[in-house]
């Protein structure tokens, strides 16, 4: 089957949950029309035997370990082009929610009072670690984005993950504001390319796409924490929530841990 | 010239969107399925679902004619392309739209016909029957300050609610059209007497006002010295472009082109855009010439209410009080426009 | 004849997550067997502390991509427990469709893509687009519809979107359930081909008694509710699974293993089948039996025949559960509740694809979680795994080094295991 | 602000936005980054440009992007591009051979106005690919030499590599009619010719006390504020220096919005302004002036 004219191309994680490479096998008949332009040389998940050279990796995870570090700088020599799925390989998503705490007091935790050894290193993004040449953002992936960064691969243009915010495709789609419905919700300063999904479901976006350039986290800060007369739709926002810096803190910090994220009175992020 | 003037009863009015529904589809505010309580725009599957006493909807109508994504041509790889148009044909009522409303398909009409002028707006407004209806404000509702309250541009039929159904001013032949399919009466001097009180009530209603006139706005703007309104106002916005995206008077756009997965063919494509977010004026080599969250606040005032008012004669802004509404950081026009009309009195009073 | 040999099958394909195979053979006999997991620690139920209800809920399914409505379940039922939040009859309803949805989803990704091309002597399902192209898209079909089954309810199968602590943010429309129905009927008859693709499969015989744990539920087949069952005869409610399932650490092996009256004891569709056989749909059961599936079953390769079955299962349960959302009418408004935050403990215990699952968090009165513990179905089968591999080595040793590693590789395989959620179980060296 | 701008209506054409097709005739690799594209349309039919205005060129299912006219409206054969690899549309422009065929809308803008200018003496200033519309202008010049006064060309290059139109500039530099000086940026080994910024060339330029010169500058953002300066040492009023400037465009008639400057829209109003027109305009020359409102 394999003609060699065709890109090679392969499949690795690193630690996740794997949503990202089940999301790109619920391509499922379309995943025979990519084929038409790729041979997929190595995939663990779901194929035995694996190549030692590929021209495109796609990589999911997040970089937790030492030898994790040299297994991604392989790949990255190898491949011509690095694709990172998913907001684990992208941001470092709640993989990074660890890194608070230092990794000998986790082990602790976990493994009670034993004394144990590991490699086990503060929580990244494969992006931290080695320079990719196309992201696809999302906790999971959004399968049509990864259809159009797929054919940009192959195509060789460059991709810019959407630098929007969520609300535009919230808006364009239709749907309502979940503000409207007292819910505080991260769309306005999280990047877009999921089409909304949360907000479609009438749920708080929650910020898996990470933070868009430039996000003005202050806003919600001003807006929230102000003591100020609020109009009536964010009035009963307010009066649900109300929420605190920290509350507020914490939820930017579902997502956004790499590197460390910085809230408080004063600060745009990325300015 | 007046416009003819006829009665419809309430049931008349449903009965008239039923014998429309019977040769085309009719678009027309509905209650979401997603969540009830709130309205759209939206294909009815049958007559009942029309809300004719809906107070706003999240998209204004324009989506009827340029969908916030709308496929522009198709083409092929092949040597030379193969280039087809994609446009509608399909001819469509669109019912239960509020004047100010009206108002912005009107400010479209005339943006978008300026030489050179587009050819897909005015191709997609000649396809539709446009159904006007009179309304109640709510706390953002400021349509009295711009001018639109009474505007009836760009609509073939009219109607106001009136005691024994509605009055339905009759603009077109199209209009004249729709009304002919069910029974109607002469107006009383009380249908007449009714309809002028419900637009004085709706007036009366109207709690939120800008404080001066468009063409003061327009002034008042133009001299300037309003930077740290504009700072300060930045310093909340999230430039989310939620209030470019709802407006019904704005009409920026972004054009992209997408390939099949055959890689052989593909389409060129358009969707809404917002001049509130950080790319919107981004060229090659990462220049931004409005980098500054300040300058995109300022230019969304000045885009709506000098620029376009001194190029085309009329503020965008059409008093809809969908921007406030929208806004996700409680950012209110009306509250922003007054502080800048107060600062600027204030400063030429000084001087 | 193997005699001397030394297996060592490094990141085992077609599973999720990363684990490793090491057999070691001397003198004809087998001196050691294990199966290393080597996916890198993730420690959720430290991280989850500190935050709200809300986030926990959210944060907690990105466990598993696989499971994620299972382990979405469980938290939900677990905080809600904690928070002593009632959800409604549809809501109950609508998250037993989407698990179903789930199981159906990743049994069919088991049976006919990760497990079948063992059958067929292929490295992938990708070979098999040539040679049994009709199976593959059948397979491709039934997982899709098991997907878009949890799309109807929760926007997506991957990190379901909408089902928060007390109900759900969306509103969902009988005709998107009417629609789904018509496409599960039609479902039904691929999945009926798929228990006569599987009746011509030869499964290796291989038998070896233990303990099968699962919930059991007095009138339906237990994925979302019930209580704590042992074949060893012993019932206990989900609140004392402390007192019953145990978590240790094993000398010779590397990770957390799990035991109850034995030493080891078996979870997921086998165990589920065993312990609640009675309580399959009729078609399920006839399913069972044609394919040679008589309980109680101790083969484990068996384990994708009882996936096959549950699906059956599965998809008739769907239809059902549509039916009687349907009688009673769906509520068309967003089905979440308003929650109080208050401070207390809560366990959620369901059925995932491969076997009982459980979560439990402690709050504060903030609702800030203060506590957390996951018991995840792939740590638990992990000392029965072991066992399973000790026993069938020696049976299996007349053959070549490559049969042998073969046959464990498919013996792992037959687990399902999910390595990448097996947050407890991590590669490490006790000093 | 300014008065609104005073220009005579634009063309009343109609714009469905699908381009009409072109087909590639000859490719020159200028520079390391730089094509020059001879083109014709697939009608036969010539453009009609004139000097300074752009076409919108369709690479399909890559985009659009608005490229000058780099050939004199007198081209027998078709017309130029010169065209600058920095993305996604400009790559693929890159990729092209002749008998490729690809998309062109337009021409669209108000380029240089060569009327007005008669009887004037024009300096030419060109910066980068500045120099591409600046070519159409002096092939525009050249091809009706004897309406034009003193005509002078100073065009900077980052470097020697860089320099675009070296055939042309040789031609130029043996025209009589043209005073042309090429600086460039960071000279090497063996670059003889000036260096240092193009505002120095002009700084020490003699432009006599003419009361009718007029400038005609074109180059990257940073670069018009500083030339200006120095002309106006010169004596040039802001009504004799012209500028082309350069925004996003998506549609290129003054819909889409990306390119406005102020109350401008570069593509429809310009993208040539008179400096006096853009006079209180903060976005026109400038990345910001906060404190200019
Ligand atoms: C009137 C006019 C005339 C012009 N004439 C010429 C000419 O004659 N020759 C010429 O070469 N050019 C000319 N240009 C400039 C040309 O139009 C631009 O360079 C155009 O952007 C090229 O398009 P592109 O698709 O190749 O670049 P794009 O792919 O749009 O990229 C442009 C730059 O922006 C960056 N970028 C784009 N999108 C993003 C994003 N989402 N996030 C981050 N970075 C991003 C890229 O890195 C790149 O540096 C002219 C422009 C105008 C307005
Ligand atoms: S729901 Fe969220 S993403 Fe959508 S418009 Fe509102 S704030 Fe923005
Ligand atoms: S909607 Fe509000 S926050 Fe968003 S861009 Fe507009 S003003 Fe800023
Ligand atoms: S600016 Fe705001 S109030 Fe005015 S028309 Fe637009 S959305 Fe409505």
């Amino acid at each position: 089957m394999p003609s060699s004219s065709k890109p090679k191309a392969a499949f690795f994680d690193f630690a996740c949950c794997e949503g990202c490479q089940l999301t790109v096998l619920q391509l499922e008949e379309t995943l025979l029309d990519l084929l038409e332009h790729v041979d997929i040389v190595t995939w663990r998940e779901v194929m035995t035997g694996e190549s030692e050279s590929y021209d495109v990796a796609f990589c999911e995870g997040s970089i937790t370990r030492e030898r994790d570090v040299e297994r991604i700088k392989k790949i990255r020599e190898t491949a011509g082009i690095l694709v990172t799925l998913g907001s684990c390989a992208g941001i470092g998503c709640h993989n990074a929610v660890r890194n608070k705490w230092p990794v000998e007091e986790l082990l602790q935790k976990v493994y009670g009072t034993e004394e144990v050894v590991s490699d086990a290193i503060p929580a990244r993004p494969i992006t931290a670690v080695v320079p990719v040449d196309y992201q696809v953002l999302g906790c999971p992936i959004s399968l049509p984005e990864f259809v159009s960064v797929f054919k940009h691969v192959l195509t060789g243009r460059k991709y810019y993950p959407p630098n929007q915010p969520v609300c535009v495709e919230c808006k364009l789609n239709d749907y309502l504001c979940v503000y409207e419905k007292g819910m505080i919700c991260l769309g306005p300063v999280t990047r877009c390319g999921c089409n909304a999904i949360c907000t479609s479901r009438g749920d708080a976006c929650h910020g898996c796409r990470g933070l868009i350039e430039n996000a003005n986290l202050n806003a919600m800060v001003k807006v929230f924490t102000e003591m100020r007369k609020l109009h009536p739709i964010m009035d009963a926002v307010a009066d649900r929530h109300r929420p605190t810096l920290e509350q507020i803190r914490r939820r930017f910090a579902v997502y956004n841990n790499w590197p460390e994220l910085k809230l408080e009175r004063g600060t745009t992020h990325g300015a | 010239m007046a416009p003819l003037k006829q009665v419809v009863s309430s049931e008349g009015l449903f009965d008239m969107l039923r014998e429309a529904m019977k040769e085309l589809p009719v678009i027309a505010p509905a209650e979401r399925k997603d969540q009830p309580g709130f309205h759209h725009f939206a294909r009815l599957q049958q007559a009942e679902d029309f809300v004719p006493d809906y107070v706003t909807t999240t998209l204004p109508p324009k989506k009827a004619f340029f969908q916030p994504s709308e496929t522009l041509f198709t083409f092929t790889t092949d040597q030379p392309p193969a280039l087809e148009l994609v446009s509608d044909t399909e001819h469509f009522v669109l019912a239960g739209v509020h004047p100010c409303d009206l108002a912005g398909l009107d400010a479209l009409d005339l943006a978008y016909s300026q030489p050179p002028a587009e050819v897909r707006w005015p191709a997609d407004r000649g396809l539709a029957t446009v159904v006007g209806i009179d309304c109640m404000p709510d706390d953002y509702c400021f349509c009295s300050s711009v001018g639109t309250c009474l505007t009836r541009q760009g609509c073939d039929l009219f109607l106001t609610k009136v005691d024994r159904g509605y009055l339905a001013e009759v603009y077109t032949p199209a209009g004249d059209t729709m009304l002919a399919k069910v029974r109607t009466w002469e107006p009383t001097e009380a249908d007449i007497r009714d309809a002028e009180q419900w637009r004085e009530r709706k007036v009366e209603r109207m709690t939120a006002h800008l404080e001066a006139d468009p063409a003061e706005i327009a002034d008042l703007l133009e001299a300037g010295g309003l930077a740290h309104l504009w700072k300060e106002t930045a310093e909340r916005c999230y430039s989310c472009g939620s209030c470019n995206t709802t407006c019904p008077a704005c009409f920026c756009f972004d054009m992209h082109d997408e390939f099949d997965l055959s890689l052989k063919t593909g389409i060129r494509r358009r969707t809404w855009d917002s001049c509130q977010l950080l790319e919107f004026a981004l060229v090659a080599g990462r220049h931004n010439f409005r980098q500054e969250r300040e300058q995109r606040v300022r230019h969304r005032w000045h885009r709506k209410f000098l620029y376009l008012y001194r190029r085309l004669g009329r503020a965008y802004c059409t008093g809809c009080g969908r921007c406030s509404r929208a806004c996700t950081a409680d950012i209110n026009l009306v509250d922003v426009t007054n502080a800048l009309i107060a600062h600027a009195r204030k400063a030429a009073d000084h001087a | 004849m193997v005699r001397d040999a030394k297996i060592n099958v490094h990141h085992l394909t077609r599973v999720e997550g990363h684990g490793d195979i090491v057999a070691e053979i001397r003198d004809g006999r087998l001196e050691d067997v294990k199966f290393a997991v080597v996916e890198a620690p993730r420690f959720f139920e430290c991280f989850l502390q500190g935050h709200s209800y809300e986030e926990v809920v959210h944060i907690a399914p990105r466990i598993c991509g696989i499971c994620s409505v299972s382990h979405k379940s469980a938290a939900l039922k677990a905080t809600e427990s904690a928070l002593s939040v009632e959800v409604s009859r549809q809501t109950r309803l609508l998250r037993l469709l989407a698990f179903n949805g789930e199981v159906i989803g990743s049994h069919i990704l088991h049976a006919y893509f990760l497990a079948l091309p063992d059958f067929f002597d292929a490295p992938s399902v990708f070979p098999l687009v040539q040679t049994h192209k009709d199976s593959v898209l059948r397979g491709m079909r039934l997982k899709r519809l098991g997907y878009d089954i949890c799309e109807v309810v929760a926007g997506r199968h991957t990190h379901p979107v909408g089902m928060i602590v007390g109900g759900f943010t969306c509103v969902h429309s009988e005709d998107d359930l009417i629609a789904l129905r018509e496409r599960i009927v039609q479902g039904l008859e691929d999945m009926k081909e798929t228990v006569r693709l599987y009746k011509s499969i030869t499964i290796p015989q291989f038998e070896r008694e233990t303990e099968y744990v699962s919930l059991t539920h007095p009138d339906r087949y237990p994925f979302y509710e019930g209580a704590i069952h042992s074949s060893e005869g012993r019932t206990i409610s989900t609140s004392d699974y402390r007192t019953a399932i145990r978590e240790y650490v094993v000398p010779h092996s590397t990770a957390k293993h799990a035991k109850w009256n034995r030493r080891e004891y078996m979870v997921g569709a086998l165990a589920r089948v065993n312990n609640n056989f009675k309580l399959l749909s009729p078609t399920a059961r006839q399913a069972a039996r044609d394919l040679g599936l008589e309980v109680p079953c101790h083969n484990p390769f068996m384990n994708t025949v009882a996936q096959v079955v549950e699906s059956m299962h599965c998809l008739e349960d769907c239809v059902d559960l549509i039916d009687e959302m349907l009688s009673h009418g769906l509520v068309a408004r967003d089905e979440s509740v308003r929650v109080v935050p208050r401070a207390g403990v809560g366990i959620g215990v369901v059925e995932a694809p491969r076997g009982i699952l459980f979560h439990e968090y402690g709050y504060d009165d903030d609702g800030v979680c203060i506590a957390a513990n996951h018991v995840i179905p792939t740590a638990q089968n992990l000392a029965n795994l072991e066992a399973d591999m000790r026993e069938y080595v020696p049976q299996i040793l007349h053959g070549t080094e490559e049969h042998i590693t073969h046959q464990l590789e498919m013996l792992v395989r037959a687990y399902d295991p999910c390595i990448s959620c097996s947050t407890h179980v991590v590669h490490l060296t006790v000093r | 602000m300014p008065d609104r701008l005073v220009r005579a209506p634009y063309p009343m054409t109609k714009v469905f936005y699908r381009p009409a097709l072109a087909q590639v005739l000859r490719v020159d690799q200028l520079t390391q980054s730089e094509n020059l594209l001879a083109l014709r349309m697939g009608t036969g039919e010539p453009l009609n440009h004139e000097p300074g205005q752009f076409v919108q060129v369709s690479l399909f299912g890559y985009g659009e992007a608005p490229i000058s006219i780099c050939s004199s409206p007198k081209g027998k054969e078709g017309f130029e591009i010169c065209v600058r690899e920095v993305g996604t549309v400009s790559g693929a422009i890159h990729d092209l051979e002749p008998g490729d065929w690809i998309g062109i809308r337009g021409p669209y803008g108000r380029g240089f106005p060569v009327v007005e200018l008669e009887g004037k003496d024009v300096l030419i200033v060109a910066g980068g690919i500045g120099m591409a519309p600046l070519r159409s202008l002096v092939g525009h010049i050249r091809d009706n030499r004897r309406r034009y006064g003193r005509i002078i060309v100073v065009y900077g290059a980052k470097n020697p590599a860089a320099i675009l139109f070296k055939n042309d500039l040789k031609v130029w530099f043996e025209d009589e009619g043209i005073e042309l000086y090429v600086t460039v940026d960071s000279p090497d080994e063996s670059w003889t010719g000036r260096s240092g910024v193009v505002t120095s060339i002009i700084r020490d330029l003699d432009l006599g006390s003419s009361a009718s010169m007029n400038a005609v500058v074109v180059g990257p953002p940073v670069m018009y504020r500083f030339v200006a300066m120095e002309l106006f040492r010169h004596g040039l009023t802001e009504d004799r220096i012209i500028f082309s400037l350069e925004r996003r465009f998506k549609c290129g008639i003054g819909k889409c919005g990306h390119c406005q400057v102020n109350d401008l829209y570069v593509c429809r109003d310009g993208p040539v302004f008179r400096y006096s027109e853009l006079l209180g305009r903060s976005e026109a020359v400038e990345v910001w002036a906060p404190e200019e409102q």
